[in-house]
């Protein structure tokens, strides 16, 4: 039966785990190959509390060989233990168990509706908390970081606004035109993508502090 | 000597002030916890697969905390208080024995026994600030039960090395959770007693 | 007796109290005339915790006329009340109490790594906040200030920076050497002493703005 080429699928790495508001999280894998026949693969995990193994709730929400685990399957400050296993006829592999702690793994998505005001003096950049990031309740608490660069300039220069959401920024040059994105992370986890580039061009009657 | 200005009677740290120095502290106590952990593991732990060890190994994994949101949400405040009050508690004996058993680590850098000696400091700062907060939010009785729900330190007297190392990374795995949930709990109380759950 | 012009000392006055990192915080009192007869000060306080009258446990630290209190005697979660009281053989006189509250007395420690570079139209004044963990966490957002002077000028020249860490100046003159100084202040708290002096020779080659 070996000689037609046709084996055990390999084993499949589980490559990241992250949550983006603290409230759920998802897991990717990426498969090895499938020793040339229909393979499938299914996600196992157990937690401290639940020692027992159990199936990925959710094999559709994050897209392809991926696990979303929702509000009711993500517990905080519990080890989860998971595993990937691809099997086809010809037997199956399971891949390395991965331990994640919700808790560190973080990522919200980037801040939202970015808006450009010049002032007399400075540029009053404001923006929201990312939509499904519930920061009212406290559960979750994130810091900002912006960046602006002229258009035409390779270097970006970045400001920590801390936990508000807006910031001045300074000594800007008439007529210029600039960029701005901004990026959160929770207090404790992973910075977001950059928000979108937001442009704006500084009027020339834009008074230079001196 | 009269306590307050001009007379006036209440002349103390409004409750909003106590929980954002409570706040600061607890952030600062958990970013120094995470630092001391991943240290330790970067330079001791790597490839002994502590982490499975480490499972359901927490001194403190016995107290019914709340693990999600929607968990979080339907505890009392006062009860959630309490709780905080319960896990710091349990950490002055291991703290202490950290801050002393750290000194013995082959080669252990500055950092760490730096880091250890300031958890410990700020806890116990941490703790006496809780304490005021509690007494404030809900007037009866503290509660000073006397806290050991730690086993204590018998592991780490133990010859071999293995073991020795897996109580230290067990203890700090144990820590940067803990410091977590202070954390986030006592954020969460600030949203919801000071500012009306609208952070 | 009295008409040997001796007479109880003056009424002293506490004329500040600061903290430079919230761990530890000094007072200093001013003495009146102390009636022509050696005088003594104590400083006293107490606490909502312990109201029983506490005797300063340090008067050397902090130099003449003060009080320093090291962390052990430094709590966040109590008003400090504080009394300064003149003695000698006449009789003794206790200063108005001053009430403190720690986390609103920090003066910090100056900004440190000040850098100049030269740019083409500009000089790019560059800092780094004082080492103190609130700010390196992000949960203590302080101000700065720079100011600027022609070396043989009186007079300087002022520029608030916001929350920025840099600041670029701009009309400055070639071949004229410049010194900078920076300084910081949180929320609720005072201004920090100006950083070292840094110098900078402009280059010729500096293209003024007109």
């Amino acid at each position: 039966k070996f000689l037609d080429g046709q084996t055990a699928p390999d084993k499949p790495e589980i490559i990241k785990c992250r949550s983006p508001e603290k409230e759920t999280f998802s897991c990717w894998w990426k498969p090895g190959s499938d020793g040339g026949l229909p393979t499938n693969y299914t996600l196992l995990y157990s937690t401290e509390k639940h020692p027992e193994i159990m199936e990925c709730p959710d094999y559709k929400t994050s897209g392809p060989n991926s696990c979303y685990f929702d509000k009711k399957h993500t517990s905080l400050w519990t080890i989860y233990t998971i595993v990937v296993n691809a099997t086809n006829e010809k037997g199956s592999n399971a891949s390395n168990p991965k331990f994640v702690d919700v808790t560190y793994i973080i990522e919200p998505y980037p801040p939202t509706n970015v808006s450009l005001t010049v002032e007399k003096t400075h540029l009053l950049v404001k923006w929201l908390p990312p939509s499904m990031a519930d920061i009212k309740y406290g559960w979750l608490t994130l810091v900002y970081e912006l960046r602006l660069k002229a258009e035409k300039a390779q270097e970006w220069v970045t400001h920590s606004a801390g936990q508000q959401t807006q910031f001045n920024v300074l000594s800007l040059h008439p007529g210029e035109t600039y960029v701005v994105q901004v990026r959160c992370k929770p207090d404790h986890g992973f910075w977001s993508q950059w928000s979108p580039e937001t442009y704006i061009q500084i009027p020339n009657t834009f008074q230079e502090r001196d | 000597l009269p306590i307050c200005p001009n007379g006036s009677v209440n002349c103390q740290i409004s409750t909003g002030d106590l929980f954002d120095r409570a706040v600061k502290l607890s952030h600062y106590i958990h970013s120094l916890s995470s630092e001391i952990f991943n240290e330790f593991d970067e330079r001791y732990a790597q490839d002994r697969g502590f982490i499975t060890k480490s499972i359901n190994a927490c001194h403190t994994s016995s107290l019914n905390t709340p693990e999600d949101k929607a968990q979080a949400q339907q505890i009392q405040h006062e009860e959630l208080l309490n709780l905080v009050l319960r896990v710091l508690r349990s950490w002055n004996d291991p703290l202490v024995h950290l801050v002393s058993e750290v000194q013995g680590i082959k080669e252990a850098p500055d950092t760490i026994l730096w880091k250890a000696v300031e958890i410990e400091e700020q806890t116990k700062r941490l703790l006496e600030g809780m304490e005021k907060i509690v007494k404030r939010v809900q007037p009866g009785d503290l509660g000073n039960e006397v806290y050991s729900l730690w086993p204590g330190p018998q592991d780490v007297q133990v010859a071999d090395e293995d073991s020795r190392l897996f109580a230290f990374y067990n203890l700090l795995h144990c820590l940067r959770r803990d410091s977590h949930k202070i954390d986030n709990y006592l954020k969460l109380l600030k949203c919801r007693l000071i500012h009306d759950s609208s952070c």
